[in-house]
């Protein structure tokens, strides 16, 4: 494998302050991403699940955010860099895919001038000096990478004048184009239409296995993982509540709030419709003690709400934060 | 049943949820420097207004009083800060100075800001001819600088402090027209005003009882901003001669008068200029404290 | 809508706009007590004189056929006869505007070369000294009156230190007559004259940056904000994780989108500097139209205050229209969809 | 020219060098000390005359604008107009007039003809040579363009009226009697009627097209000292001395006049410092003078015949009672206001002691009396109910009036009157002129004549028929008065007419109607090297009789 890297979050929190007062939005996450691996993480919005990606990859205002525990990275815990050096070691192995294919776009600008800019920034960093002519090369390459038919008409456009598919498969290819060794994609299909969707996910995972790449893949929809990603991880409310092989996770989910979330998808197969969880995410400045899931939790005990459960192995790479599953009961 | 519900249900929801802004604004304020020091500022500058003839050491230099064997005393005790070309005290002529110049906003305000308000209201709930003719009419009056179209007014009429302010209040009311004029339309399509039109009531009724409601926070803060440009533009036409005229205690009129003593005279220019900016950064910092706190965009 | 059809419609507004502030200058210059006849001819004029130039100036007739009259004459640029200096109103603001235009240039390059930087350094510096500093500098320049700033700096400069003139537009000891703008400046450099040039430079200073200050502070705060908001976008995020620099981002990819809201507030400033002007050539004796229109407002010179608040009115339109059309043109969404 | 003098010249155009300059000078016998002296005034000779010209620079407060003589006559007007310019007549700083283009001229007994001979050979700028009939051009061109400068002839003359006799007499035959006519006639500017005609484009006055309006607005057509070398409207206006001069050039004499178009002091100052200015407008401040005089310029001052007065209105309470008048005239504070406020010298009554032949310095000199001033007011009619309202109106943006006013007011307010000061622009002011029901009960204005006679005082501000304009706001309105007017106008002989005017002021200081205050001090700073100032009622900055050594 070219790239045998190791991603691993360590205990990660990160706190907002507003005025309300204080927000622990992610609590204690655990995660690790290993080479050639697509890890999915799953969640209803608001769960947290993009700010621990935007976390990893240093995007939050520094002002209002604390963040404690490690980000390691080949060992070297990332959050103890100098900001300079972190954000080195992130421009070369981490990318990103954004939810809002065209927000992510600057609408003032060509995706030519935006995909030659980034191109131009990447030869810089690699020492490598190309001309105008060989960075259209490059451009048209890379656009061709993401399977969009007609480069040269979209180099010329503006993302406004493109359908959110191909921005996305833009947005993709400026991903690629820093031959990143982990690509996170937060949310990339729910602003797409429907019909689009599943062309993007397979374009995503398709890029990502063949250019043995790493992914994550954030996203609030059970269907999107269970197709594509090899590991996943569910989280409610700041909080990793279970992690599992895609396969098992599917076949057996274990934690009431996963039990929950499958029944949300909506089953083509089946005559009923789904029943879902009760409730709202909990306010964060207010988190519930003990398990946070406990006021919505069908199968709550007194001891959910005294102490947050800790992760309990379930399975071969399985584990599951629920007091359900306490061998010692 | 269902539509008569809504808007009561509606209006209670908007209550509280108006109390919670309340709170939720009053932290903020207290946390907002700024907007503390402009409230600071701004009352301190309206009690001096009121309490001039009680504060002030020679209360006899706002009135009648000369003394030319005196004139052009620099900064020194018992004239703190020096005296003018006739004499008299620049430290009375100031505090005083601030009566004509609240005076003027409150005038321009009190005027403009119905007239404007309900232009605006009209215009934006109506629409059609109606808005195009009251809105470019309003357009009208925009297309000249404020101080130009207040100077042109004064200058044809006889330059005296009454004129100024019908000039500067003829030109006050486009300002909040336009702004109403905006959040009109933006919440005549709310669910709730429809809901009230269902229910027969009156324009006037969701005019007024509707739509301003939701408009006065965006109001207040442009008045407030407001009272800072009032003072300025009062101050220019007076500084022009074109506004307050002497022996009035104006400070515009006092910079003025100042500047034919330049250099030697500098306190006469300075000091009246420097309390005019000390009123404006008072209105200006109060009003960016309560735009940031309504969170409104005037 | 395309942008033609935006364009159009924004002239046509415009037209409709200075045609309406021509009425109302010119109703409100008719309908005001007072012998303007009388007033240029003295007090030992006679009667049949002052009839005789009420005729000439055609003061007898009803006034919506003054008003025609005038609607067609200033049309082509005939604002009648200054009662006052008894020459064409046009040819008076023909030699007055050029000087304020120089002024006014000159504080439209102060706001926007200085300000647009300031802003997005505040901006990316938030809540940093620069920003601290940028926000002192913007409240001094809303809150102290331009007039006052003008008197400080002619004070401190002038007087004081001696360093810098403080009066007209050129020392007074030199000779030069404007050839292709009109302007001093400019002209000086194009027929290679140094010392008028040198002298034009110093004389513009201190006019220029007490003009200035309350647009720069306004064009600060608003590029400030604009650009606050612009870099919170995902866009900025995204080209930052995609190895382009945080300066190179905001210097030009975020700095269009935030610059483009900016430029209706660029268009106000660069208007409103012909108001502020009244009072800035007032305090410096700048030979300008603001100077020649402040005297006709003091000595009610009706021809030439209605000339003279039409030019400024024209003026803002222009400016405003142009920043519109500006904005329109460099923001692709308008352009190539005429989305407004 | 004396040896020296031409030695200084011949170095200045180059014909000698410096070393030959010196050895020559010793040659002629000059002394060692001299000489170094003459060095050094050398060096200032060749400085001034880089170009080879004595140039004399100064500054005028306000553009000179339109400067056709037939349109205006305000002070930069006048300024261009009596330099390119002669008239018949000229005026005399005793304010009276002179003969100029004229030998000699004859009045009728009647005071209704006047006839004027010319000199010969007198040449315009163009070399025509200047006849009757450019006399006969120039009024009847100023009676039909009909604006200010022609006010005086209004009613009074007809342009048939006028009539070339043969080509050097022209007879004025008026439509009434007038006998100070002669004494308006420096203000009719005689123009070169061939050049004029030949710029006529069409306009309103018929066979006469626009009569050279345009064509004179900026350009002149005159015989006078001066010729225009150019304008740059706005901020300067170049003269140069006309070499074929009719009364020929003194030594010394001003080869070129540059007028810069400056108002701000401070402007004034650096331009004195930097050597440029030579003299200055007689409208800058005090402290500006001071300033000048420390930087070696010298003080001209000279008392005026324009009277500051405190035009009070008979025709509105309470100034219609003379008691009243008399009170505010003896409480008002003469003294401050000479000291402190406005430079100026006192007066007795409406006239100026410059007439010299005409003031009657019989009448008392004016003091300030509170005392007798409480006692008149005891006698009038509004004694004894409160504070009496008086509205008190001055020019805004003058700092001395405003002074003036708040004077006024604390003085007047001791006395038991309650003052409303009312600073208004000066238009406003000629607009409430207009009747004595918004005239002011009193009013700060200054009046000076228009041509070197009483009559120029008297007539505009005291007779009936001149009522309703700025100059007569005191609403003045008394037969005995109008009828001593209306006799001096047909008294040709000057000492009868000075004897009315005499009894003129006496009549109208026995009525109070003014606060007369002071003679305006005309006040310039001026080089040393300057001479020959003086001042001339109605005919200011004659630059043909200065000096520049």
């Amino acid at each position: 494998m070219k790239n045998a890297h190791t991603l691993r979050l360590h205990d990660l929190s990160v706190t907002f302050k507003g005025f309300e007062g204080t927000a622990r939005v992610v609590d204690h996450a655990s995660l690790t991403v290993n080479a050639g691996e697509l890890v999915g993480v799953v969640g209803e919005t608001g769960c947290g699940k993009s700010v621990l990606m935007r976390a990893v990859l240093d995007l939050l205002p520094a002002r209002t955010t604390r963040i404690d525990g490690a980000v390691e990275f080949d060992g070297a815990d990332l959050r103890r860099l100098s900001r300079r050096a972190r954000r080195a070691v992130i421009l070369a192995q981490f990318n990103m895919v954004f939810q809002d294919p065209v927000g992510s776009l600057n609408p003032f600008f060509t995706i030519g001038q935006q995909v030659r800019e980034v191109l131009a920034q990447a030869n810089r960093r690699l020492g490598r000096h190309e001309g105008g002519a060989a960075l259209d090369q490059r451009a048209r390459a890379l656009l061709a990478r993401v399977q969009l038919d007609d480069p040269d008409r979209v180099l010329r456009a503006y993302p406004f004048q493109l359908s959110g598919g191909m921005n996305q498969r833009v947005s993709i290819a400026l991903a690629l184009s820093t031959e990143p060794w982990l690509i996170v994609a937060d949310e990339p299909t729910t602003a797409l239409d429907v019909t689009v969707q599943a062309e993007i996910l397979t374009l995503f995972s398709r890029l990502v296995r063949e250019e043995e790449r790493s992914a994550l893949l954030i996203t609030h929809s059970m269907g999107v993982v269970r197709t594509t990603a090899d590991r996943v991880l569910v989280m409610y409310a700041g909080v990793v509540v279970e992690e599992a092989p895609a396969a098992d996770l599917f076949a057996a989910p274990r934690h009431p709030y996963t039990v929950g979330l499958l029944d949300c998808v909506p089953r083509l197969t089946g005559q009923e419709m789904a029943k879902g969880i009760p409730g709202t995410l909990p306010n964060y400045t207010a988190a519930p003690s003990g398990c946070r899931f406990h006021p919505r939790c069908p199968h709550a005990m007194p001891i959910c709400v005294q102490e947050r459960p800790p992760d309990f192995t379930v399975g071969a790479g399985h584990r599951v934060a629920c007091w359900l599953y306490d061998g010692t009961r | 049943m269902a539509v008569s519900a809504l808007p009561v249900a509606e209006a209670e929801a908007r209550s509280t949820s108006l109390r919670a802004d309340w709170r939720r604004t009053w932290y903020r304020f207290r946390h907002n420097p700024t907007a503390v020091i402009g409230l600071i500022i701004t009352v301190l500058v309206i009690l001096i207004a009121l309490l001039a003839p009680v504060i002030s050491p020679f209360p006899a230099s706002a009135g009648n009083f000369v003394d030319f064997s005196h004139m052009l005393t620099p900064p020194s005790w018992p004239h703190v800060l020096g005296t003018d070309n006739a004499g008299r005290d620049m430290l009375t002529r100031i505090l005083f100075g601030y009566r004509i110049s609240l005076a003027l906003v409150v005038v321009v305000l009190l005027i403009g800001v119905p007239l404007g308000v309900f232009i605006g209201l009209v215009a934006g709930y109506y629409g059609g001819w109606v808005e195009a003719v009251l809105m470019r009419f309003t357009d009208i009056f925009l297309s000249v600088p404020a101080l130009v179209m207040a100077m042109a007014i004064t200058s044809v009429l006889t330059p005296n402090l009454l004129n100024a302010m019908i000039a500067v209040s003829a030109l006050w009311w486009t300002w909040h027209a336009r702004l109403v004029h905006g959040i009109t339309v933006s919440l005549k399509q709310e669910d709730y005003v429809d809901a009230a039109r269902l229910m027969g009531a009156s324009s006037l009724h969701i005019m007024v009882r509707e739509i301003l409601p939701n408009a006065m926070s965006a109001i207040l803060v442009k008045i407030t901003l407001d009272a800072g440009f009032v003072i300025l533009i009062g101050a220019g036409l007076s500084y022009l001669g074109l506004g307050v005229q002497p022996p009035q205690a104006d400070l515009g009129t006092m910079v003025a008068a100042g500047t034919q003593d330049l250099p030697s005279g500098w306190w006469e220019t300075v000091f009246p200029g420097l309390a005019i900016s000390l009123a404006v950064l008072g209105f200006n910092l109060l009003g960016d404290g309560l735009r940031d706190l309504f969170d409104v965009d005037v | 809508m395309n942008y033609g059809s935006f364009l159009t419609r924004r002239t046509g507004q415009a037209i409709l706009v200075l045609l309406g502030l021509s009425v109302l200058m010119f109703v409100l210059a008719r309908i005001v007590p007072g012998d303007p006849g009388r007033l240029a001819l003295g007090p030992t004029a006679t009667a049949s004189q002052v009839k005789g130039l009420d005729h000439d100036f055609g003061l007898d007739q009803p006034i919506w056929v003054q008003y025609a009259k005038y609607l067609g004459n200033a049309t082509h640029g005939d604002f009648g006869q200054a009662l006052l200096t008894r020459r064409s109103v046009e040819r008076d603001m023909q030699d007055s505007f050029p000087a304020t235009l120089e002024l006014v240039l000159a504080s439209t390059i102060l706001v926007v070369g200085i300000g647009v930087p300031l802003g997005v350094l505040a901006a990316l510096n938030r809540d940093g000294p620069i920003d601290a500093a940028t926000r002192l500098l913007a409240l001094v320049g809303v809150a102290v009156p331009d007039f006052l700033l003008g008197i400080a700096l002619q004070l401190i400069f002038g007087y004081w230190l001696g360093v810098l003139p403080i009066s007209g537009q050129l020392d007074p000891n030199l000779q030069f007559s404007t050839s292709f703008t009109g302007m001093v400046l400019p002209d000086a450099l194009l027929q290679r004259n140094w010392p008028v040039l040198g002298s034009a430079f110093t004389h513009l200073i201190l006019p220029a940056i007490a003009l200035s200050a309350a647009g720069l502070s306004q064009v600060v705060r608003l590029l400030r904000a604009s650009m606050i908001e612009v870099l919170r976008r995902e866009h900025v995020r995204a080209m930052e994780l995609r190895g382009v620099s945080r300066m190179r981002i905001a210097f030009k990819y975020a700095l269009k989108p935030a610059l483009i809201p900016a430029l209706t507030v660029v268009g106000l400033t660069f208007a409103s500097l012909f108001g502020e002007a009244f009072l800035i050539e007032a305090v410096f004796s700048w030979p300008g139209i603001a100077a020649y229109g402040l005297r006709a407002m003091q000595e009610k010179d009706l021809n030439a205050i209605v000339g003279v608040v039409l030019v400024v009115g024209l003026m803002f339109s222009l400016a405003n229209l142009a920043m519109d059309l500006l904005r329109g043109y460099l923001d692709p969404r308008i352009r190539l969809k005429g989305a407004a | 020219m004396t040896n020296l003098d031409q030695l200084l010249s011949s170095v200045v155009a180059g014909d000698l060098s410096r070393r030959d300059f010196m050895v020559r000078a010793a040659a002629l016998g000059v002394g060692a000390v001299a000489l170094s002296q003459m060095a050094n005034a050398l060096d200032a000779h060749a400085e001034r005359a880089t170009s080879g010209l004595n140039t004399l620079t100064l500054n005028a407060v306000q553009v000179f604008g339109n400067i056709d003589p037939a349109i205006g006559n305000d002070y930069t007007q006048q300024m261009a107009q009596i330099n390119f310019y002669d008239s018949l007549l000229g005026a005399t700083a005793g304010a009276g007039v002179k003969p100029l283009l004229t030998d000699h001229f004859s009045a009728s007994p009647d005071a209704k003809v006047f006839t004027f001979v010319l000199k010969k050979g007198i040449k315009f700028h163009s070399g025509t040579e200047l006849t009757a009939d450019d006399v006969v051009y120039s009024m009847q061109r100023a009676l039909t363009i009909a604006s200010t400068p022609s006010a005086v002839w209004q009613g009074v003359l007809k342009p048939a009226g006028v009539k070339a006799l043969d080509r050097y007499t022209v007879r004025f035959s008026l439509e009434q009697a007038f006998a100070p006519f002669p004494n308006t006639l420096p203000g009719l500017y005689i123009l070169d009627m061939n050049l004029v005609s030949s710029h006529h484009k069409s306009g309103k006055y018929g066979a006469n097209g626009d009569y050279g309006t345009a064509f004179l607005a900026n350009n002149e057509a005159g015989s006078g000292p001066y010729t225009l070398e150019s304008d740059v409207e706005g901020s300067e206006l170049k003269m140069k001395k006309f070499p074929g001069y009719f009364r020929g050039c003194h030594a010394n004499s001003i080869d070129e006049v540059r007028v810069l178009i400056v108002t701000a002091d401070a402007t004034v100052i650096s331009l004195a410092k930097t050597g440029v200015l030579d003299m200055t407008s007689q409208f800058q401040g005090i402290p500006a003078y001071t300033t000048l005089k420390n930087l070696g310029f010298k003080l001209f001052t000279a008392p005026t015949e324009t009277v500051f007065y405190l035009k009070m209105n008979m025709a509105l309470a309470p100034t219609d009672d003379i008691h009243v008048r008399r009170a505010i005239a003896l409480a008002f504070d003469y003294n401050t206001t000479r000291d402190k406020l406005l430079p100026g010298a006192p007066v007795n009554g409406p006239l100026a002691p410059i007439f010299k032949d005409a003031y009657n310095s019989s009448l008392p000199a004016i003091q300030q009396n509170l005392a007798a001033a409480k006692a008149e007011l005891a006698k009038s009619k509004y004694a004894g109910k409160g504070a009496i309202p008086l509205t008190f109106s001055y020019v805004t943006g003058s700092s001395f009036e405003a002074q003036i006013g708040l004077l006024f007011n604390s003085v007047m307010s001791s006395i038991g009157f309650k003052v409303t000061l009312n600073p208004l622009p000066w238009n406003r002011i000629t607009e409430i002129a207009a009747k004595s029901s918004t005239t002011p009960n009193v009013t700060e204005v200054f009046y000076g004549v228009t041509y070197p006679s009483p009559d120029a005082m008297f007539f505009v501000q005291y007779d009936s028929k001149s009522a309703g304009t700025w100059a007569s706001m005191e609403w003045f309105n008394d037969p005995q008065v109008d009828s001593m007017i209306a006799q001096s106008r047909v008294t040709v002989d000057t000492a009868k007419r000075n004897a009315l005017y005499k009894q003129i002021q006496a009549r109208i200081v026995s009525l109070q109607p003014d606060v007369f205050v002071l003679a305006q001090l005309f006040q310039q700073a001026v080089r040393p090297s300057v001479t020959g100032l003086q001042y001339i009622p109605a005919a200011q900055y004659q630059f043909y009789n200065l000096s520049k050594s």
